[in-house]
């Protein structure tokens, strides 16, 4: 393995080097073939490290495209990307990811599932069950974590994938609508939640959501994609105040934010 | 008329002298059109003829026994050829074993249940020997030659004309041959057919054997020429093995002082006498059951 | 579960059914033979059969032994040895490309002919038998599980990919577990095999065992204890057929 | 597609590696024979295999000829026979109890025992041999299909129960190409017995084909004649499997 | 089978007779083992002919269970249900779903896949060709009609399975969060395109949904559920002007029904 593991790099390199820093980069699946889809870019993108990122864009712009490339699932058809000023040329141990179809393994149970990135990363194993109960205690799920995961439902699937994410307390998570699946008020505790464990681990996330509240809630900045193939329309710095809690919704800012960003995403006319 | 006549087993040099009949005419000459089907073992031709799956057949008269006293398989003996016992066990010249003697504390190899094991304690009674001091590992048949050849068992068991077949496996090293007809008189192999076909067809039953006879009497007359006529229908077999074979046939089949063919109804009774007190057999065996007279002439 | 496992009738009546359905064979069959009057070399009634059955019953209980022995030795002989051919194969294409094509031969061979130069390489013991087992049954686990461990779907190998599991890892805890029904399916297909194998061998090179005893049974023209012994046979693979789909039942919850 | 299909040397020589396998083997086994003077009888040198080839082949070719008719005959009987009764099986439970049991006796029987008895019933025609390639390949597809039918995701059975789909509908939209990707696996495992059952109805029944050639040979240790015709059914099997697997890369393109 | 289909029922019943009834309604699942989850009820509901009931609920609390025993997939484990009139003893050849997890087949192409019902139900083809090809146009899929569905993103998926659903015109619908994975935008694109055609065509619709504003913009009713075991809290009439448009929302009204309902979920403590 010629990369160096990110949370390592991340001392050597001068602070800044972004966690994840995109240039130029496209994806077109079936390059060449007929049919291909041109689906994402050119993107370019810069994260800081300990930084928030939401992503808001119409379905089928590139979004699950985009952060499948950042955790190095994919190779972009052009473009660089790097991760932490390390050329990014596949996964790494310390990203935390939520698919959009949240992945479960039928044959084990709901804990085991939780359990999988300290089983596959050798984490010690007391410790990790620990946090597995806490976190399934977290999100609802405590008198199901040793049902199988096809006794669940749909909400509780995807916050079995999210407390999955979080086990290994990865440096980078990478959220594809972690919370789609889910009622507003288990949504926006589960969100709040999120944003505490973030901030106090100084983390650094890229949430894909639809829910506009969402992105602003929890954002540093808000990134709008366009229509396929995906560009970044615009880019909202989100200038409130942290930690931010259930009152920040009603803060005038945060209204003046959510109508700029409605405005962009529902006259997409105007060119940013 | 058509028939199916089905051997013992396979295509060999020692079936050379159908092939003879077969190629002379004798059988068109009888107005027979006859195919020559290939056997899986006596037991197996038996039941094949029984079936009417073949018309007539070619079968060792101690199988066909235990086909009446075990199964009830209604056939018959129509005609005999090996008139004398067929078996032998075989040995490598130049070890140690040279006499029937020396058999005792050696390993023979043989197929599961072949008559040449199965027989054996009569032929030891007979050469002196005593029979639980040998014993027997059991073998593919297409695999005997080899395990004497390399060593691997020290005799085989195996019918006196698969002796050329034989040596050309263990050549440059030459056999020692125990033949049990040295020491015992039992019938073989003979042509068989079934009640019905003896009641209804006696006449297609009469030509046949006629016509082999007549076969046979040239091939024991040119073995070399019965050879050649049989590689031409059969390509895999080597016209000098089926040569050989046919000599060796002759040896069993031409006793001094009996017509060719003709069967004696107390090696008829000796022959059933031998299996009974050697193998299992379930009901007892008449030997008018066994064989049908005045097919030979 | 079956399908039509929804609409049920009596479950006493539906456990029956296996049962019944083979007292039905057994009397049709006897009906049959007798009406018709077939002779016993060709058919023998069953009645014959049980009565060579219970005659021979002490040579058929340890030939049975014997043959079972084989069998389950040679699968599992099978089973050590297609594991982890399964996972090179699965694994690396180059052991793929060179390995699969080669076990393929090796299954396409016809063992009936292979049979007895086995015995003369390996000699007069169990090992040919259990060689001619191995090699008849092997190729059905293989191509299953090979099948199984490239049926894991691909959101589970992104998931497992996120993480940098090693291939090792992937295996033990994506593919292995996925493939765990077609291992089954294998398991079920190679055993019956493996009983045919076992005879196979006993026909070619054995002093004992079921098919030792048809052999001398059908060489000797005693049809019915050839028949009791091939019931016998049957009986076996059935028994080790529901006995892997019992553990079938017990390890894979996952997939009804 | 294979795991490591991801991490891909030089194209060429991947396709390369399966036929440089073949050619390495059968020069280590040439080299061998020659090294230790082994006896054309024990283990003939594929040179002398290649010369008794070249000598008889017309026999070869014609015989060949035989067997594959046996065995592509054969394979798609099983093919028609097992494909409905699979649908039963899956279909009904009561069918599944009855028949199922059946059939595995069917397996179990072993074919070489009873290969003898066919050829008693059905006389010397092409049917014993048929027969006996139904017989020795049928499960594996059967076991395999009726998995596939079983292996579709509760979901989709949801979806279809949705629009009161007949199951005749099920299985035409949903069970069957869910079934897809394990009919080819059973597929490629009956093949190859397919052609062990022409060799094993050859054994018994024939007067033509490799397995008589292979008997014949045998008998007159002409070994390396016997050699020959079991390379070339080895051959047989490969091609027939592949032909299976590009078919089979053909229809199914979604697992992937 | 004994059941008449609905349509044909809905004419010889008595106008009243509802959709949907259903008294007592219980559900649990592994009964009497342990383990058993009591994820239903008891539930009594009564859906009038041609009404739009929208459901909202926390996740985990029996919605999906509830759209299940509706469609007659599931069998309560106590309780009657009807439909028009007549015991609900299994699917209706009437009912379109969506299901929370947008079921497609891999080996059909999106076309096919929408074609699905037409197939099932022997539909003409040549009008629901015509038919699925319109509503992939609507649901911005035309361009994708012949790939395959792997090559869709989340929302894609969501959008081809609410097609076929539609695709046979059926007299109920029948709708998880059918627009749980689609931005904002799309999301009310569809939600009123869903809206006119239900009155349009005077359709009966059962929807699950966890946007408030999207359970009160499509509703006659809003159902607010209780967590597990789920039952009905409230249920709230929606009684704001139809056709629906964007402007709705805008209405005060609107506002006021939404903020009962937050109420009512934000502060679960209050009994109704
Ligand atoms: N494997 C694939 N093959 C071909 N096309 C693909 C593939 N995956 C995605 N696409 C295409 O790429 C485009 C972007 O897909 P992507 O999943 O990134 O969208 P998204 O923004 O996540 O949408 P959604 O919000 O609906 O999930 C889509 O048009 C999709 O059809
Ligand atoms: N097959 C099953 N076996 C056991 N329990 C089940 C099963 N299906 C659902 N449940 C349980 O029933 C309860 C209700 O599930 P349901 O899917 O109806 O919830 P829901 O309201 O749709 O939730 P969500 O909004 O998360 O989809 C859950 O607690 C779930 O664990
Ligand atoms: C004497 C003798 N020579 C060679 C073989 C080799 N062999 C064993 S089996 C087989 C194929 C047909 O059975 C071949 C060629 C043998 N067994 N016996
Ligand atoms: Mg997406
Ligand atoms: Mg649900």
């Amino acid at each position: 393995m010629a990369a160096e593991e990110p949370a390592a790099a991340a001392f050597r390199k001068p602070v800044s080097a972004p966690a994840i820093e995109v240039a130029g980069v496209t994806k077109v699946f079936g390059e060449g073939k007929p049919g291909a889809v041109h689906a994402l870019g050119p993107i370019d993108l810069s994260i800081a490290p300990g930084s928030f990122v939401s992503v808001v864009g119409p379905s089928g712009c590139g979004k699950s495209t985009l952060l499948r490339l950042a955790a190095g699932l994919d190779r972009p058809s052009a473009g660089r990307m790097n991760r932490y000023g390390e050329p990014l040329d596949g996964p790494s141990r310390q990203t935390g990811i939520v698919f959009q179809e949240h992945v479960l393994f039928p044959w084990a149970t709901v804990l085991q599932n939780v359990m999988l990135p300290a089983d596959v990363l050798g984490l010690p194993k007391a410790e990790a069950t620990a946090r597995a109960h806490h976190l399934l205690e977290l999100t609802g799920l405590k008198d199901f974590a040793h049902h199988s995961p096809q006794m669940l439902s749909g909400g509780m699937k995807q916050r079995a994938a999210f407390c999955r994410a979080l086990l290994a307390d990865p440096q980078l998570l990478l959220l594809d609508e972690p919370f789609g699946a889910l009622d507003a008020l288990t949504r926006e505790e589960l969100s709040l939640e999120l944003s505490r464990i973030w901030q106090e681990l100084g983390r650094t996330a890229l949430l894909i959501t639809h829910d506009i509240e969402e992105a602003i809630l929890l954002g540093d900045r808000v990134l709008i994609m366009s229509p396929r193939p995906g560009r970044i329309r615009a880019d909202i710095a989100v200038d409130l105040p942290r930690p931010r809690n259930v009152g920040t919704a009603a803060l005038p800012r945060f209204q003046e934010i959510k109508q700029a960003i409605r405005e962009l995403i529902f006259n997409p006319g105007r060119p940013e | 008329a058509e028939v199916n006549f089905i051997t013992d087993f396979g295509f060999n040099g020692r079936h050379a002298y159908y092939y003879v009949a077969l190629d002379k005419g004798y059988y068109k000459d009888e107005g027979l059109d006859v195919t020559i089907l290939r056997g899986q073992g006596s037991a197996d031709a038996i039941k094949k003829v029984a079936s009417g799956a073949a018309t007539l057949g070619f079968a060792d008269a101690g199988s066909l026994v235990l086909a009446r006293g075990n199964d009830g398989v209604p056939v018959k003996l129509v005609a005999i050829v090996y008139a004398q016992p067929p078996q032998a066990v075989f040995a490598l010249a130049g070890g140690d074993i040279k006499s029937p003697k020396d058999l005792e504390g050696k390993t023979i190899a043989d197929t599961a249940f072949s008559a040449n094991r199965l027989l054996f304690p009569a032929y030891a009674k007979a050469v002196g020997v005593d029979p639980d001091k040998v014993s027997w590992v059991t073998a593919d048949g297409a695999a005997l030659p080899t395990m004497l050849a390399t060593g691997r068992v020290e005799a085989i068991g195996q019918f006196t004309v698969g002796e050329p077949l034989l040596a050309a496996v263990t050549a440059p090293k030459t056999l020692v041959r125990f033949g049990y007809k040295d020491a015992l008189s039992y019938y073989g192999n003979g042509i068989i057919a079934t009640d019905a076909t003896i009641a209804e067809n006696p006449d297609l039953v009469k030509a046949f054997v006629r016509a082999t006879l007549k076969g046979m009497r040239d091939a024991f007359a040119d073995p070399a020429a019965a050879g050649a006529i049989m590689a031409k229908y059969q390509k895999q077999v080597d016209p000098a093995v089926a040569e050989g074979e046919t000599k060796l046939v002759a040896e069993l089949a031409e006793v001094p002082g009996r017509p060719l063919g003709a069967i004696d109804p107390e090696r008829v009774a000796n022959t059933i006498k031998v299996v009974a007190e050697n193998m299992k057999l379930n009901a007892a065996v008449a030997p008018e059951d066994l064989y049908a007279p005045g097919f030979v002439e | 579960m079956t399908i039509a496992a929804v609409a049920r009738p009596g479950t006493a009546l539906r456990r029956l059914l296996t049962p019944l359905s083979y007292v039905a064979i057994v009397l049709v069959w006897e009906a049959a033979v007798r009406a018709f009057e077939v002779p016993a070399w060709l058919l023998p009634a069953p009645s014959a059969i049980a009565g060579a059955a219970s005659d021979w019953l002490p040579e058929l209980a340890t030939n049975t032994l014997v043959t079972l022995r084989e069998t389950v030795f040679g699968f599992l002989v099978a089973l050590a040895a297609s594991l982890p051919l399964a996972i090179l194969i699965a694994f690396s294409e180059p052991a793929r490309r060179l390995l699969y094509p080669i076990l393929l031969g090796l299954q396409s061979i016809p063992k009936v002919a292979l049979a007895p130069l086995i015995t003369l390489w390996l000699g007069f013991s169990e090992w040919p038998k259990i060689v001619i087992v191995v090699l008849v049954c092997f190729f059905p686990i293989l191509v299953n599980v090979v099948a199984g461990f490239e049926s894991v779907p691909k959101t589970m190998l992104d998931l497992m990919h996120s993480l940098k599991a090693s291939e090792t890892m992937i295996f033990r805890r994506l593919r292995i577990p996925a493939a765990m029904p077609h291992f089954f399916t294998g398991c079920k297909v190679a055993i019956t095999f493996a009983v045919i194998g076992a005879v196979i061998g006993e026909f070619v090179a054995a002093q004992s065992g079921l098919g030792y005893l048809i052999l001398m049974s059908t060489s000797q023209s005693q049809t019915p204890l050839a028949f009791a012994a091939i019931a016998l046979l049957t009986i076996m693979s059935i028994v080790l057929f529901y006995g892997i789909e019992l553990l079938e039942r017990r390890i894979v919850r996952w997939s009804h």
